[in-house]
């Protein structure tokens, strides 16, 4: 009784850190869009795209890579924190 | 196990205490920044309603206090992930009380600094139009990229190694418990967890430092990408970044000093903390030395008239008082304090940082506005004065800086409890192997 | 396609200051109050530059009219950051007042500082109003504004042309400055028209260009033989 | 000599590239289909130009206004128009601001409560003019009409001034004048050469042009018309460049663009004449042939009772020798020595002086010097030399016959006229005027009209001037503003402003061509204003008959057309207008043919509304009987006319007597004695020697004489070079400012022994250094929102004093110290 109600919390816990986690993608991907929007513009406009490409390839790379890390933080912890469950429940 | 938690729990109570226990104290501060905070806010939204005709800026001199600030906080801001990134990487045991603090200053001033191209616009109403109509071509939005990246890597280099720490409040119960659940992520501290924590943070730190080193030089470029004498220059991409860890290390030494005298943490925060971080201060002071004298060499050796006009309205004109002081508080009043035994105490140390600080942001003064005061046309040089707007919008925001600091003191440790514990268990063994890692081996005895 | 410029004869330049008033009467631009004007925020598209040489008594003066040098190379377009300035195909420099968002970088990379700034909202008394040009539209608070070699007229006379289809005359497409002044030392035409008299100017001994170093190409170009 | 002449024509039509170039670009607008196109594009705005004659100054240009669904929005030279062929001055440009100008007079005022309290209440035109009216019939009845006065503060030739001299006349009245001093400058010319008008000069085709402090570009009469002729100079492309040398204490707008700038201590431009004279002479660089045949008294002569007289030559080489000015002007010796033999040497030179000249307790005497130095050159009757306009062939206002009342009010003296040997040749002289009112003698005024002009601004003494308006029973003006004058009037008249009015003017001063300029409406009257002349037309008729028939007509517009109808019927010169080259039109006019481009009157009224002017080239070379209306019927040196006039006043002043001749002669300030006093001399300027520095004031083309300060883009543009906006300042040389502690934009205080100002400093290199000058034109107590309380009035600490000769106010005569503000 007390477990279930334990992992009911856990489950609304769990679903705002996903949100949490895919507000961040969403974060990242906008940046993206919108640095791909203003290379469109540039070229249209033909003013100084090279310049706008050269930015973009830094920069976004960066921001998925910010992201990605954050996601391997969060999936890293909780696959394995089952598996250390099932440890200590072998012992 | 169990009882060895509970110890080091006692041990460590200390950090805890400021979250736990809100005095008198607390709510005075927050009331006052509070206030100054709505002011400062009342007097932008008045700038909106009448236009910037209600600061000092005019033409020729077209920018002022708030391009000024927005170099200087963002200088500031190298504090944090910066210096923890190199000690980190360079494995400085030192650095464990001290990280934290710094990284928690990037996130907050970046924030601050990051706002100030907004408060100086003519239009704020209009500035969703770098969005829709935005050229990369223009320093401006190279800014806003690099800032944007920077604030989010060091943010989540603030947050992953707070995990640990986190999930401790959370196991404390007590207040917040959910709010410490949902931001812990699950950590039980689990060998995995911590191996997977610290490869994210070996990849983040290795990550941050060119970021941060790219949003300053990004920011000298908005001046050196133009054409105006004093500003056209190479060497503003390095000597920005110098710059901006100079005023760092001296913004962070004295947070650390303002916490060690509130929270009382003598014991975390020891004199050799503070002398090893004065030491770097003292070199980068040097540093900072040696690239103003070869910017301004270069400029007066050449005696490009244009060039001349600017470095004399430095030298010996109007702003020869701003520029004679800020060599004073960036060179000559670190050096000595810094570099006797004698000065060099907590008092010692404050007051130098205190000095650089100051120093540094009049250096940031000196480069923006005598360049657009001595126009290249006959037109007469400009003046520059400050309204009041300006000046209560500078303390407005170095309100929100403190706020922001209290605040987060408030909710979480300002000093990594983890990374103390690991340091205790584990440092003393791994230093003593890596010491004798680099030990010349017992010679061979041959028989 | 035509590429407009300007040449100023400051051989038989007065520096009687007509451009100027010319200029704002045209232009709309706003009247700036003496208080303003004390802080140096006064506003001229066409400005006048005096320049003082020789000791006592041999002392020369020479006054320099100064627009916006609408440069082939402009830096201010280079920094602006949501397409606010921008230079068309017949070199004009243009400003777009509905877009830009007042940070002013334009007018702090601008070697010529030819740019004002509306630092309150442009105010007319009521009477007044009813004169402004409706050729050209108002300002509003927050934004840059510079010389735009009276672009406004360029269209009518473009329409003229199409509707007689022939070519623009020389001299048929004039900035106020330069069809009032009365030294006739405004000249203005198109650089790639080989006959046109700017042409020829700009081909003179006589001609410089201000801060030519700066390779920003100014497409005003001075007359002198003191220089 | 014809090819040159031709190249003067040619400038003036507007063949020479330059100024077509810089006229284009409205003719396509005037003719129909163009008008048509436009219209198709612009929808509903319909633009029209229409052309007509700026009044901002007594300059008189001709200007367009673009109108757009009938509302003028923007101004522009007329190019067609010989005065400014297409070229304007800033303060021209905001003649908007005038029309519109929130602080218009909109309808008749009287004044309640006392005068300056500046409380007023409107009142109907016709009550207005009743009660104006009846006052004038009781002065009439009781037979003092001479006790009403005419002040007209506009120094345009044109209509305006004869109609109210006609309507003056006919009432009875001596007392009209025009508070300008237009007139009083002809002085120098009717001692010289008995000639009552200003010359004109032939810039175009002289190699070198001398000019004592004649700010022409600036100040002179017709700025723009000098700026047209200076462009032409300038053009590299045309024949050889003509060397400009400007003589001033401070470096002017036309010291700025001359060759050389020769600063020179302020008073003594006489000296610095007579020294380059002195040269001349010595160097045998003069035109003997001139001088031997048609000038008179250079040599010593014996006149009938065979007494020999000093001449002039002897006079200028005991008197006047390079050194001995040097001193006096601070004019190097050996400068004198290169500008005079360069002025000798090239051909042609001429020689011109004005407001540094003039302006001085000195003028009369000192333009005497400087004009005969043209003699010397014999610069009369030839290209590159002084000339004088013919009159255009309009028809004078119709005769009538003054009634017994209007007759005896004409004889008497009039007031302005000094009781005392003041003045002798002044037309107007404010000095007398003031006194001789304060103190009812000879006789009271009880009726004043103000038109035009701003005469208390510009007053030295401001207080009598004030008491004045104050005295005067009734004090009517006709300002379309309320002005520092009309504070001090009874009932306002509002005129139009001149883009609402009808008017003519011809021959500005000095311009090179016999012109006539049509003002015209290009706006219906904003309020309810009406022009004056109509006002007084309408006076007339409700005063009395016999005024009333002075002017028969029902309105000013009728009057124009009366006038110019003559024009018409002359045939002489053209219409403006692009098509007719003057060259042409000389090529006809000497084969006797007229343009007839119109074949009726209203044909030629249409044409000549439309186009804005008319214009007669062609100058009749006159022989020397009709530029020298002299006894001697020559140049003379030796001025028998001023002989005359002093021998009239000693009489006057109880017979001749060495101690009676002694006594008007020192009434005069003239310390010479003997025949020295009638050759043209230096008169030292009395000045106090207490202090340090002259004190001069100068004029800028954004705000000629203070009437565009109620114009916003003036007030702005007010320091243009100096950037000084909305505000006064005074120029320091750098090293005197030094000597002061004095830094730059650092308030100071000028103080002479009238009073003190507070003005910003400004340091200049391009100031002698032991003079400070501020600009003229701001400093209002009054005249509106604009002008009120920005900047100082530099009149206002000037000492009293004026050219005993002429009248005219000595703006330089007065000497300050100065001390940093504190």
């Amino acid at each position: 009784m007390n477990s279930t109600e334990n992992t009911s919390r856990d489950k609304i816990i769990f679903t705002a850190q996903l949100a949490s986690i895919s507000l961040i993608w969403i974060f990242v991907i906008a940046i993206a869009i919108w640095i791909l929007n203003l290379i469109s513009v540039s070229v249209d406009l033909n003013d100084a795209p090279g310049i706008s490409i050269a930015i973009s390839l830094v920069a976004i790379p960066v921001f998925f890579t910010l992201a990605s890390i954050l996601t391997y933080v969060f999936v890293g912890f909780h696959k394995n924190s089952k598996s250390d469950l099932n440890n200590t429940l072998g012992d | 196990m169990t009882e060895e938690k509970t110890k080091t729990i006692d041990i460590d109570e200390a950090l805890y205490r400021p979250i736990y226990e809100t005095g008198r104290g607390f709510y005075l501060t927050v009331g006052i920044l509070l206030m100054i905070i709505l002011f400062a806010a009342f007097m932008y939204v008045r700038q909106v309603y009448y236009g910037l005709g209600v600061t000092g800026m005019n033409q020729p001199v077209t920018w002022g206090f708030y391009i000024v600030n927005f170099v200087f906080f963002i200088g500031i801001s190298h504090a944090g992930t910066l210096i923890s990134a190199i000690l980190r990487l360079s494995k400085a045991e030192w650095r464990r009380p001290i990280t934290r603090m710094a990284e928690v200053i990037t996130a907050i001033v970046l924030a601050i600094g990051g706002l100030h191209p907004i408060i100086d616009l003519g239009r704020p109403d209009r500035v969703l139009n770098i969005f829709t109509a935005g050229r990369l071509q223009s320093p401006l939005l190279w800014d806003v990229t690099s800032i944007t990246a920077y604030f989010t890597a060091s943010t989540v280099y603030l947050y992953l190694p707070m995990i640990p720490d986190i999930a401790k409040l959370r196991d404390r119960g007590g207040k917040l418990t959910r709010f410490y659940d949902f931001l812990s992520w699950g950590w039980q501290g689990t060998d995995h967890q911590k191996k997977v924590l610290n490869r994210a943070i070996n990849i983040l730190m290795v990550m941050v430092i060119p970021i941060a080193v790219s949003v300053h030089t990004v920011i000298s470029y908005i001046f050196s990408m133009t054409l105006q004498p004093g500003w056209h220059s190479t060497i503003f991409g390095p000597y920005f970044v110098v710059g901006a860890i100079f005023s760092g290390i001296a913004a962070l030494l004295i947070v650390m000093i303002a916490f060690r005298k509130v929270f009382h943490l003598e014991n975390y925060l020891k004199l050799i903390h503070f002398q090893y971080l004065s030491t770097l201060l003292l070199i980068m002071s040097l540093l900072w030395f040696y690239f103003t004298f070869s910017e301004y060499l270069t400029g007066i050796f050449g005696a490009e008239p244009h060039e001349m006009d600017v470095i004399l309205y430095k030298f010996t004109g109007p702003y020869a008082i701003f520029f004679w002081s800020m060599v004073v508080f960036n060179f000559i009043i670190p050096v000595i304090v810094l570099s006797f035994k004698k000065f060099k105490t907590i008092k010692g140390i404050l007051f130098a940082s205190i000095t650089v600080v100051i120093g540094m942001w009049l250096e940031r003064l000196n480069i923006v506005i005598p360049s657009l005061a001595n126009p290249r046309m006959e037109l007469g040089s400009g003046m520059y004065f400050p309204s009041l707007t300006e000046w209560s919008l500078f303390v407005g925001a170095i309100a929100v800086f403190v706020l922001g600091y209290v605040l987060f003191s408030k909710f979480f440790p300002i000093i990594s409890i983890w990374e103390i514990e690991e340091g205790r268990e584990e440092s003393i063994k791994e230093v003593e192997k890596r010491v004798k890692s680099y030990l010349p081996g017992p010679a061979e005895t041959s028989d | 396609m035509p590429k407009w410029a300007m040449v100023i004869d400051l051989d038989k330049c007065t520096g009687c200051g007509d451009c100027m008033a010319a200029c704002k009467l045209e232009n709309n631009v706003a009247i700036v109050s003496p208080e303003q004007t004390e802080e140096g925020r006064v506003m001229f598209w066409m400005d006048m530059m005096s320049v003082y040489d020789g000791e006592y008594p041999h002392v020369k003066v020479k006054r320099i009219p100064k627009p916006c040098f609408h440069c082939d190379n402009p830096p201010c377009i280079k920094v602006c950051p949501v397409h606010a300035t921008y230079i068309n195909p017949e070199g004009l420099v243009g400003q777009i007042y509905h877009r830009c968002i007042g940070c002013r970088y334009c007018m702090a990379a601008c070697p010529y500082t030819a740019k004002v700034f509306n630092w309150y909202e442009p105010e007319w008394a009521e009477e007044f109003k009813t004169c402004l040009n409706p050729d050209v539209s108002l300002r509003m608070k927050g934004v840059v504004e510079k010389c735009s070699f009276c672009a406004h007229r360029l269209q009518v006379v473009k329409e003229d042309a199409d509707a007689e289809d022939r070519e623009i005359m020389d001299g048929e497409y004039m900035p106020a400055c330069s069809e009032s002044c009365p030294a006739d030392a405004i000249y203005f035409g198109d650089l790639e028209n080989r006959e046109s008299k700017v042409f020829k100017l700009s081909r003179s001994p006589r001609a410089f260009k201000e801060l030519e170093g700066l390779g920003t190409e100014p497409k005003v170009i001075y007359l002198s033989k003191r220089e | 000599m014809e090819i040159k002449r031709r190249d003067f024509l040619k400038l003036l039509s507007g063949a020479s590239g330059a100024v077509a170039l810089g006229t284009y670009g409205c003719s396509d607008i005037i003719d129909v289909p163009e008008k048509l196109i436009e219209l198709a594009q612009k929808g509903p705005g319909i633009v029209t130009w229409t052309n007509t004659i700026c009044g901002q100054c007594s300059a008189g240009c001709g200007i367009k206004i673009r109108r757009i669904d009938g509302i003028p929005v923007y101004i522009k030279g007329n190019p067609t128009y010989p005065v400014n062929r297409g070229g304007m001055c800033p303060s021209g440009h905001s003649s908007l601001e005038v029309l519109f100008n929130p602080d218009r007079v909109k309808e008749p005022l009287k004044r309640i409560g006392l005068k300056e309290s500046g409380k007023w209440d409107s009142i109907s035109w016709n009550d207005a003019l009743q009660l104006i009216a009846d006052k004038m019939i009781e002065l009439r009845n009781v037979g003092k009409p001479h006790q009403v006065a005419f002040l007209d503060g506009s120094d345009q030739p044109g209509l305006m001034n004869k109609h109210i001299a006609q309507f003056m006349k006919a009432y009875g009245s001596p007392n009209y004048y025009q508070s300008g001093q237009l007139k009083n400058n002809t002085a120098p010319y009717r001692l010289l050469q008995g000639i009552n008008q200003l010359p004109s000069y032939d810039l175009l085709n002289s190699k070198y042009i001398l000019s004592f402090g004649s700010n022409f570009l600036e100040e002179g009469y017709s700025p723009i018309y000098y700026t047209k002729i200076y462009s032409h100079l300038r053009d590299s492309s045309e024949h050889g460049r003509t060397r400009i040398v400007q003589i001033d204490s401070r470096i002017s707008l036309t010291a700025a663009n001359a060759d050389l700038w020769i600063p020179i201590r302020p008073g003594t431009y006489g000296a610095l004449a007579l020294g380059i004279a002195f040269v001349l002479i010595r160097e045998k660089l003069f035109d003997d042939n001139f001088i031997k045949n048609y000038s008179f008294g250079f040599n010593d002569w014996t006149d009938n009772k065979g007494i020999t007289h000093l001449g002039f030559r002897s006079n200028v080489i005991s008197n006047y020798y390079p050194e001995q000015v040097s001193k006096i002007t601070g004019v190097p010796a050996e400068t004198i020595l290169k500008i005079a033999r360069d002025l000798g040497n090239s051909r042609s030179s001429v020689v011109l002086g004005d407001q540094g000249t003039v302006d001085n307790t000195n003028g009369t005497f000192s333009q005497m010097a400087v004009h005969s130095l043209n003699a010397l050159l014999g610069n009369f009757g030839k290209d590159g030399g002084v000339y004088f306009v013919d009159l255009p062939p309009l028809a004078d206002l119709p005769p009538f016959d003054e009634d017994e009342i209007a007759a005896l009010g004409n004889s008497k003296k009039p007031v302005a006229q000094s009781l005392d040997t003041n003045y002798p040749l002044a037309d107007f002289s404010i000095d007398s005027f003031t006194k001789n009112i304060l103190n009812d003698d000879p006789y009271p005024i009880d009726i004043l009209f103000l038109y035009k002009g701003n005469p208390l601004f510009k007053t030295l003494n401001h207080h009598d001037f004030a008491e004045t308006l104050k005295k005067i029973p009734l004090v009517v003006s006709f300002d379309p503003f309320i002005t520092e004058t009309s504070e001090y009037a009874d009932i306002i008249l509002p005129d139009h402003t001149f883009l609402e009015k009808w008017d003519k003017f011809c021959n500005t001063p000095t311009v090179g061509f016999t012109h006539v300029g049509i003002q015209q409406p290009v706006i219906e009257p904003l309020f309810s204003t009406r022009n004056a002349a109509d006002v007084i037309i309408e006076l007339s008729n409700k005063i009395d008959q016999s005024v009333a028939n002075a002017l028969p007509f029902q309105s000013y517009e009728n009057e124009i057309r009366f006038s110019v109808e003559k024009l018409y019927n002359s045939g002489e010169g053209a219409i403006i207008s692009e098509g007719v080259k003057s060259s042409w039109l000389e090529y006809l006019q000497q084969r006797g043919w007229q343009i007839g481009r119109y074949n009726s009157f209203d044909e030629f009224w249409k044409l000549l509304t439309r186009n804005g002017g008319w214009w007669n080239p062609i100058r009749q070379t006159k022989d020397y009987k009709e530029l020298f209306k002299t006894p001697s019927g020559k140049f003379e040196f030796y001025s028998q006319n001023f002989a005359n006039i002093i021998n009239k006043l000693i009489e006057t002043t109880g017979g001749e007597s060495p101690e009676n001749r002694e006594k008007v002669l020192h009434s005069l300030n003239i310390s010479v004695r003997g025949d020295k006093v009638f050759l043209p001399h230096y008169e030292a300027v009395p000045i106090e020697e207490n202090m340090p520095l002259y004190f001069i004031t100068f004029k800028l083309l954004t705000n000629r004489d203070g009437q565009s300060s109620n114009q916003p883009m003036m007030q702005e543009m007010f320091g243009y070079t100096v950037r000084e906006y909305w505000n006064s300042w005074v120029e320091i040389n750098p090293e005197t400012a030094q000597e002061y502690g004095i830094e730059d934009k650092k308030d100071v205080w000028i103080e002479s022994p009238i009073g003190s100002i507070k003005v910003r400093a400004r340091l200049n290199p391009g100031i002698m250094k032991e003079v400070v000058a501020v600009p003229f034109g701001l400093g209002h107590t009054s005249y509106g929102r604009y002008a009120k309380g920005y900047g100082t009035n530099p009149i206002t600490i000037l000492k009293n004093k004026y050219d005993m000769i002429n009248g005219n106010p000595a703006l330089q005569a007065t000497k300050v110290k100065i001390s940093l503000a504190t």
